[in-house]
């Protein structure tokens, strides 16, 4: 048939390109603030902390969480700096003593058994490893996560938050065990 | 994905379980429901459909009373070693065998329910999920976090409470080991039962209780002539019950026996 | 207008041919994928700070000593605590489930706790004129106010004879035990001779007695293979209902009597009944347990020589003098006919059930007031005007008697591990408060009179220290007893129990034409408490133990019975009919109904009762 | 009023008529997708399948199905690559019939297995060792084989040729037929293979466990060898059903005649490898695994009887068929062909539900097991949309070439007969 009358085809074409590739990588994800535009570079080099400063594991070695309220009612009693931000963390958080809803980038599926105690006491990892350096990431990303599935998309792995942090996908995970001699069945990290 | 070097210790998990001693309290199989997140069983769920990882069979030397005796037979994976007929059927691997542990381990989350791997088990020790998971309000604050509670139309089966395995290694990983601390994991099974009837080990440690069962002549292991090297031995005194393990003895068809 | 249409199908097409080569398709297989791992419905377990707590067993009388494995606080398996001096180690099935036993389905949370509270108190006032127009409690000259204790010994049982004390006409009733105050010494026998009694199941100490089991030769007499018949060294099968004759067989037989009639009535012969005497005079020590049917086997034991040896005397545990002035032990048969106006049975602790005609005989003819407290419907819910909800294992605080199979007296708390339900209520603290005394308090002073008494000694279960009782500061003797611990008296002098004499038992039932089988009750250990949820792994998903409202029949009676395995039926005796599921079992013996222990199969079997069993 | 579709030269029943004839199929049809519905809804507790019984009725159904629907490959195989020319007036009708069963029993699978969602995973993560892998690939590459030869098909029809574009493209495939041909041979002769070694290899269920030839149990070779036998069968029995049904001449007796024949030379090859087969399993295998061949037998139903059954279903119409002068007889031709079937369908009973049926442990009972009505439903679903398809596929397509030919000479047979008379 003429060039013409192939116009419609490429059009077809073009047009689920244009879809899949810019669209749908926007729809697929929900997108939610976190409740405190709380800021690591702030608190790494101003107040000069390290992560185990909040960020403390129990005595086994095991991740304690998200450091609870109460943890920065430490330092926050009252308005540290001149900061809107400062100012409604107060005021929504720590006056009324309300946990703040923190949305986790690096919550694994149910089926995953992870500790981070072999990952530290053994492998000797550091957390910038795998969480990135957040030390300097600014502004905290709103938290995205999968329309269809549920799951964050920092567990997609590296190239699915564009680099900002390491991969945190099975096949990163795998990679390193990989590396390390340690991978043997699926039941070594699943549950 | 068995990667080639293997730093760490390669175990053989092995059991040994006198029937001799098992009561048929059940304590094993409410302990291993327990611990692995197995919901209670949906209205419509018989001996047939039910998930019961770890089931207590009576059996009986088909004999009338006087000369009638009964044995308890816990049954669980028997977490063959070679030519393991579930891990060779499944279309997509979601069976594997652990090099570093012998356990044959089933990926729920990778299983797509052609139960190929149930019509391949000779032991009958892998369980459907034929309903959604059901707990009664509240019960649900009940489950064991170290185990993933499955989805329906998945099979599970008995994989020596992986998630005791896990936790030992974190507990070795917090004294900066490797290796899990010597006799800090075993399933909740072994734990469970009252009469210690049931033994736990590995097979590779000649001193373990599965690794000596193997040697001793009143031990045996069920369908051994089938060739898949199951781990689980069984152990009585009584000769009848021996023969059990054994299809060739097995009795003419009779009336059903509860078990 | 056909053009255009082409071109659309050129365009959809191209469209399918590009979308190919984007993401888009391929990712919406994967999460469709991954959102079948969270499939609705599936819950998440909650995380939290893992930690191990103690505390002691109270679904039956045993007490096992359990460890908790808890989640952020919240029990989520429970286990045997090793080295412990009675269960060392063992736990039931029921045990090993028990922390669900809050979220069975049916649990009751609320009742009429003011108009209980009236009615008590009203009674309790011994019918003050003023309230002679209600209906609730008008009693005459003679009628009382009772308290059924099904689980005797505690110190709630204590409270219930202090506050029906302090009642004018109250009285304290306890279940139809043989005798209290006598203990068995496992340990010490050679031969034990069981009368029916659920030895290797659920009898006692489960972790004690297969603990002793290597060193005696047990001899199971039962009409059914239950499981201990069936594991027994020696089953003998009798006719169902025919213990309590062969008990008198035996004494007979002893005493070089005839045993013919004896043989006739049990069908055994007379040589296995001299032979029965000779292994229990000559291998000795001998023990011979009661059964459900025949509590008067006790006194058997009185001509084996085993009376002060493996039948021995037990002390209680000491309790604070100021509550030795009280209401005195009575036995629910002894109480007077049609003479209770108001019974109040505590069932949150359940013991043995008793048929509810047996007490029904007891109360006034003209609506009487029954009050239970009870955790869970289907017990004597059914035929109580007020039902009280109450807390159960493991929410309750309260001690636990020692055990059949404990020579010493032992002391020890089922501590909450959870917080119970709002609007339970505490049985003797609502008793006493009603008659207006304070027990609030109770568990502690009972406690201190313990540790006061300065005998015997403190295992505390989180390290498995031994400390003698005397030893111990009373706040820090409670403290550890809140923690999972076991008080155990010293053993002292072995002393014979009271004479126990030969009362006659039930008689078997008297044939029936119309009711051609006999029905036997199976699983009586834990027969009144309904179990986890998760039993249906024992009950239905295994048939390893015969679930609640289920029978058992052999396949000729079945057959008989045009009853089919799993199909419904309708079990009836003289005392009335009750629904049943059948399951064909060829272990069971023909013309027997063997019918899982429930409260509505007690209320109409008994021990054992001629029945029928029709399909529906 | 849909006359300028159907093809030219071939009479057809009136649209009301045709439609008065879909429609109970289609209303079964509707009946199977609600049953279907419920098992993809409520979960497979809506069957009688068990944790023991893990396959049922439809793993039943689709062996069977398949082996049948050889009939289209092998009918390809001899056409094109064996060149047996007479074979052109079925094939088409062979590839409708392939594509009416391998479509279903893909649906099927749809259907048994517990997560849809995640049936393709066997494509992204295989695992070599498994047979079902090996299903699950050929399967799904013949269906679209199947699919792309039948495109030519749909093409031809009366108005859609009208299309160039079409014209073209259905003459370029044609020109490829005989590689497609050639691959659905291939794939199919491995695939049947497979479905044979599904049960072969359960060293656990030692009354379906096959020593093996190579890497696969003999099982793998004797389903491609019954397969292989009985689809030139059901093709025959189908056409003679059309026949019968349309009240047609469609073919020449020849072609049936000489499918007869091929499934009987073939029954033949397949009935002497099966005793043997059979002979060493009893006598090696079974007791090298620690069993006796007695006890397979020893459960009612299945007694040996049903051994014996399933040798005289291929025994009896291999002789009917190697006589020329009973296959000669349309009634004998037919009936040997449908037993054949028959006996296909049995010992691939015997494989799937007997199998399953025994006990391993001593202490084990034997199983009985009947399908629920959803799975039955589901089943009927398969069957009435094949009707449906092949019903559409017949009156608008040319399914048998020769249809316009023999109708011509049918028609013109009486004119003739005057005319010589008169001279």
């Amino acid at each position: 048939m003429n060039f013409w009358g192939k116009i419609p085809i490429l059009a077809g074409v073009l047009a689920s390109l244009c879809v899949g590739w810019i669209g749908f990588p926007r729809v697929i994800y929900s997108s939610r603030p976190q409740p405190v535009a709380f800021s690591h570079p702030v608190h790494a080099q101003k107040a000069g902390m390290l992560c185990v400063d909040c960020h403390a594991p129990r005595p086994d070695g095991t991740y304690a969480g998200v450091p609870p309220l109460s943890r920065c009612a430490g330092c926050h009693t009252t308005n540290l700096g001149p900061s809107a931000a400062e100012k409604t963390f107060i005021a929504e958080y720590v006056k009324p003593k309300r946990e703040p809803q923190w949305a986790v980038y690096a919550r694994q599926p149910e089926n995953v058994w992870f500790s981070h105690t072999p990952h530290i006491r053994i492998a000797k990892l550091q957390c910038e490893e795998c969480h990135g350096d957040q030390a300097s990431s600014g502004q905290p990303r709103p938290y995205q996560e999968d329309r269809i599935s549920g799951y964050s998309r920092d567990i997609w792995g590296y190239e699915a938050v564009g680099g900002a942090v390491p991969g945190m996908k099975m096949d990163d995970c795998i990679a390193c065990h990989r590396r390390e001699g340690l991978a043997h069945s699926c039941l070594d990290c699943h549950k | 994905m068995i990667s080639e070097k293997k730093p760490g210790k390669i175990c053989r998990y092995g059991m040994a379980i006198d029937i001799d001693k098992c009561t048929g309290c059940g304590a094993c199989v409410i302990a291993c429901a327990v611990e692995n997140n197995v919901p209670p069983g949906n209205e419509g769920a018989t001996d047939l459909t039910g998930i019961t990882w770890l089931r207590v069979f009576k059996v009986d030397n088909g004999e009338e009373y006087p000369a009638r005796q009964a044995v308890y037979f816990p049954m669980m994976c028997q977490q063959c070693g070679v030519e393991t007929p579930c891990y060779l059927v499944c279309p997509q691997q979601a069976v594997d065998v652990d090099p570093a542990t012998g356990v044959v381990g089933q990926m729920p989350e990778r299983c797509l329910g052609c139960r190929y791997c149930m019509a391949a088990c000779p032991y009958h020790s892998r369980y459907f999920n034929w309903w959604d998971p059901k707990w009664p309000a509240g019960m649900e604050k009940t489950l064991n976090p170290d185990v993933a509670p499955r989805m329906r139309g998945v099979v599970e089966k008995c994989n020596y409470c992986h998630g005791r395995w896990h936790a030992a290694r974190q507990r070795a990983a917090e004294a900066g080991l490797r290796d899990i601390i010597p006799g800090d994991y075993a399933p909740a099974c072994v734990e469970a039962c009252p009469a210690g009837a049931i033994q736990f080990g590995d097979l590779n440690d000649p001193s373990s209780a599965p690794a000596k069962a193997a040697k001793d002549p009143e031990s045996f292991r069920l369908l051994v002539k089938l060739g898949t090297e199951p781990k689980v031995y069984y152990h009585s005194k009584r000769e009848w019950a021996r023969r059990i393990g054994d299809p060739s003895q097995a009795p003419a068809p009779k009336e059903p026996a509860r078990g | 207008m056909q053009n255009t249409r082409r071109n659309a199908l050129k365009f959809i097409g191209g469209a399918a041919a590009g979308a190919v080569f984007t993401p888009a398709p391929w990712r919406l297989i994967t999460d469709t994928a991954l959102w079948s791992e969270n499939w609705p419905g599936v819950p998440r377990p909650p995380r939290g700070e893992i930690s191990a707590r103690f505390t002691n067993c109270s679904i039956c009388p045993a007490g096992c000593g359990v460890r908790a494995r808890c989640v952020g606080g919240q029990p989520v398996s429970l286990a045997g605590v090793a080295g412990h001096p009675l269960s060392r180690g063992g736990l039931c099935a029921f045990g090993v489930a028990g922390h669900h036993l809050p979220y069975c389905p049916g649990r009751l949370t609320e009742g009429p706790v003011e108009e209980a509270a009236g009615a008590i108190a009203r009674a309790a006032a011994n019918c003050n004129p003023a309230n002679a127009a209600s209906p609730l409690a008008v009693c005459s000259p003679g009628e009382t106010i009772a308290v059924l204790d099904l689980r005797p010994g505690r110190t709630a049982s204590w409270t219930y004879r202090r506050a029906m004390g302090a009642v004018k006409n109250g009285l304290y009733l306890t279940a139809a035990e043989a005798f209290s105050g006598a203990a068995v010494d496992l340990a010490k026998a050679r031969t034990v001779v069981s009368l029916g009694a659920p030895v290797l199941d659920g009898w006692g100490t489960p972790g004690n007695v297969l603990a002793a089991r290597a060193n005696f030769r047990l001899i199971q007499v039962e009409a059914i293979e239950s499981r201990t018949a069936s594991l027994a060294d020696l089953w003998l099968r009798i006719r169902p209902g025919s213990a309590s004759t062969l008990v008198l067989g035996i004494a007979a037989a002893m005493k070089k009597g005839s045993v013919t009639g004896a043989a006739a009535a049990t069908g055994l012969t007379e040589r296995q009944i001299t032979d029965l005497a000779d292994e229990l005079t000559q291998h000795g020590p001998a023990l011979v347990l009661p059964g459900y049917d025949c509590p008067e086997a006790w006194a058997l034991n009185q001509l084996t020589g085993g009376w002060g040896e493996t039948v021995v005397a037990r002390q209680e545990a000491p309790v604070p003098e100021h509550w030795k002035n009280c209401a005195p032990v009575t036995r629910l048969e002894s109480a007077p006919d049609g003479s209770i106006r108001t019974l109040i049975i505590d069932e949150s602790a359940p013991g043995d059930y008793i048929p509810w005609n047996a007490i029904r005989r007891k109360l006034v003819a003209d609506n009487p007031v029954v009050i239970a407290f009870a955790w869970s419907p289907g017990g004597y819910r059914r035929h109580s005007l007020f039902t009280l909800p109450t807390a159960v294992f493991p929410e309750t605080l309260e001690d636990i008697p020692a055990a059949t199979d404990s020579p010493a007296a032992v002391f020890r708390l089922a501590v909450p591990l959870v917080a119970a339900p709002a609007g339970v209520v505490n049985p003797p603290e609502f008793v006493a408060k009603a008659v207006g005394i304070d027990a609030s308090n109770a568990l502690r002073e009972r406690a201190d009179a313990i540790q006061k008494a300065g005998r015997g000694v403190l295992i505390a279960y989180a390290d498995g220290r031994y400390t003698p009782a005397g030893q111990v500061r009373p706040d820090d003797f409670w403290k550890a007893l809140n923690q999972g611990a076991c008080w155990m008296d010293s053993e002292g002098r072995r002393t014979a129990p009271p004479a126990a004499d030969f009362a006659a038992g039930d008689a078997p039932p008297a044939d029936d034409a119309r009711l051609p089988l006999v029905a036997v009750l199976a699983e009586t250990a834990a027969a009144t408490a309904p179990p986890s949820p998760l039993m249906s792994k024992l009950h239905r998903e295994s048939n390893l133990r015969l679930g609640r409202s289920r029978a058992a029949l052999h396949p000729g009676t079945a057959r008989a019975c045009g009853a089919g395995d799993g199909g419904r039926a309708v079990l009836e005796t003289s005392l009335g009919k009750c629904e049943i599921e059948v399951v064909v079992d060829s272990s069971v013996p023909p013309g027997v109904v063997q019918v899982a222990a429930a409260p509505e199969v007690i209320d109409i079997c008994g021990a054992s009762a001629r029945a029928r069993v029709a399909p529906l | 009023m849909d006359k300028r579709f159907i093809p030219a030269g071939v009479s057809r029943c009136s649209t009301g008529r045709f439609l008065l004839w879909l429609a109970p199929w289609a209303a079964m049809l509707l009946f199977g997708l609600y049953c279907a519905g419920l098992c993809l809804v409520k979960g497979l507790n809506q069957t009688h399948m068990n944790n023991r019984f893990a396959f049922g009725l439809w793993i039943f159904l689709d062996l069977t199905v398949i082996a049948l629907g050889a009939g289209a490959f092998f009918t390809g195989f001899l056409l094109y690559i064996l060149k047996r020319k007479e074979l052109r007036a079925v094939i088409n009708s062979a590839v409708a019939m392939g594509l009416m069963c391998y479509g279903g029993a893909m649906a099927v699978l749809g259907v048994d297995v517990g997560q849809p969602l995640r049936a393709w995973f066997t494509f992204w993560y295989p695992n070599v060792h498994s047979m079902l892998t090996e299903v699950t690939f050929c399967i799904s590459c013949y269906l679209t084989v199947l699919l792309i030869e039948y495109v030519p098909i749909v093409l031809k029809n009366r108005k859609l040729r009208q299309v160039p574009s079409f014209l073209v493209f259905e003459h370029e495939l044609h020109k490829l037929v005989y590689v497609f041909a050639g691959v659905g041979t291939f794939l199919s002769f491995f695939h049947q293979g497979s479905l044979g070694g599904l049960y072969g290899v359960l060293r656990g269920r030692p009354f379906a466990f096959r020593e093996e030839l190579g890497i696969w149990p003999s099982t793998f070779f004797l389903f491609i060898l019954s397969a292989a036998a009985v689809g030139p069968s059901f093709i025959l029995l189908t056409t003679w059903l059309v026949e019968k049904i349309a009240r047609k001449r469609l073919v020449r007796p020849q072609v049936l005649q000489s499918l007869g024949r091929i499934s009987g030379l073939l029954l033949a090859a397949y009935v002497l490898l099966k005793t043997v087969d059979t002979l060493i399993w009893l006598g090696r295998t079974t007791p090298r695994s620690g069993f006796l061949p007695a006890q397979y037998y020893a459960w009612r139903p299945f007694g040996v009887w049903i051994l014996f059954a399933e040798i005289a279903l291929f025994l009896v119409p291999m002789v009917i068929l190697l006589l020329p002068k009973l296959r000669a007889r349309a009634g004998w031709l037919v009936s040997a062909a449908a037993m054949a079937c028959c006996g296909v369908a049995v010992n691939r009973f015997v494989l799937t539900i007997q199998t399953l049926a025994l006990p391993t442990l001593s202490f084990d009972r034997f199983l009985q097991y009947l399908p629920s009505w959803q799975e039955t439903g589901t089943f009927l679903a398969v069957l009435a949309s094949a009707v449906l398809v092949y019903s559409i596929s017949f009156r608008y397509f040319e399914l048998f070439p020769e249809e316009g030919d023999l109708r011509r000479e049918l028609l013109r047979a009486p004119v003739t007969e005057p005319a010589l008379a008169g001279k």
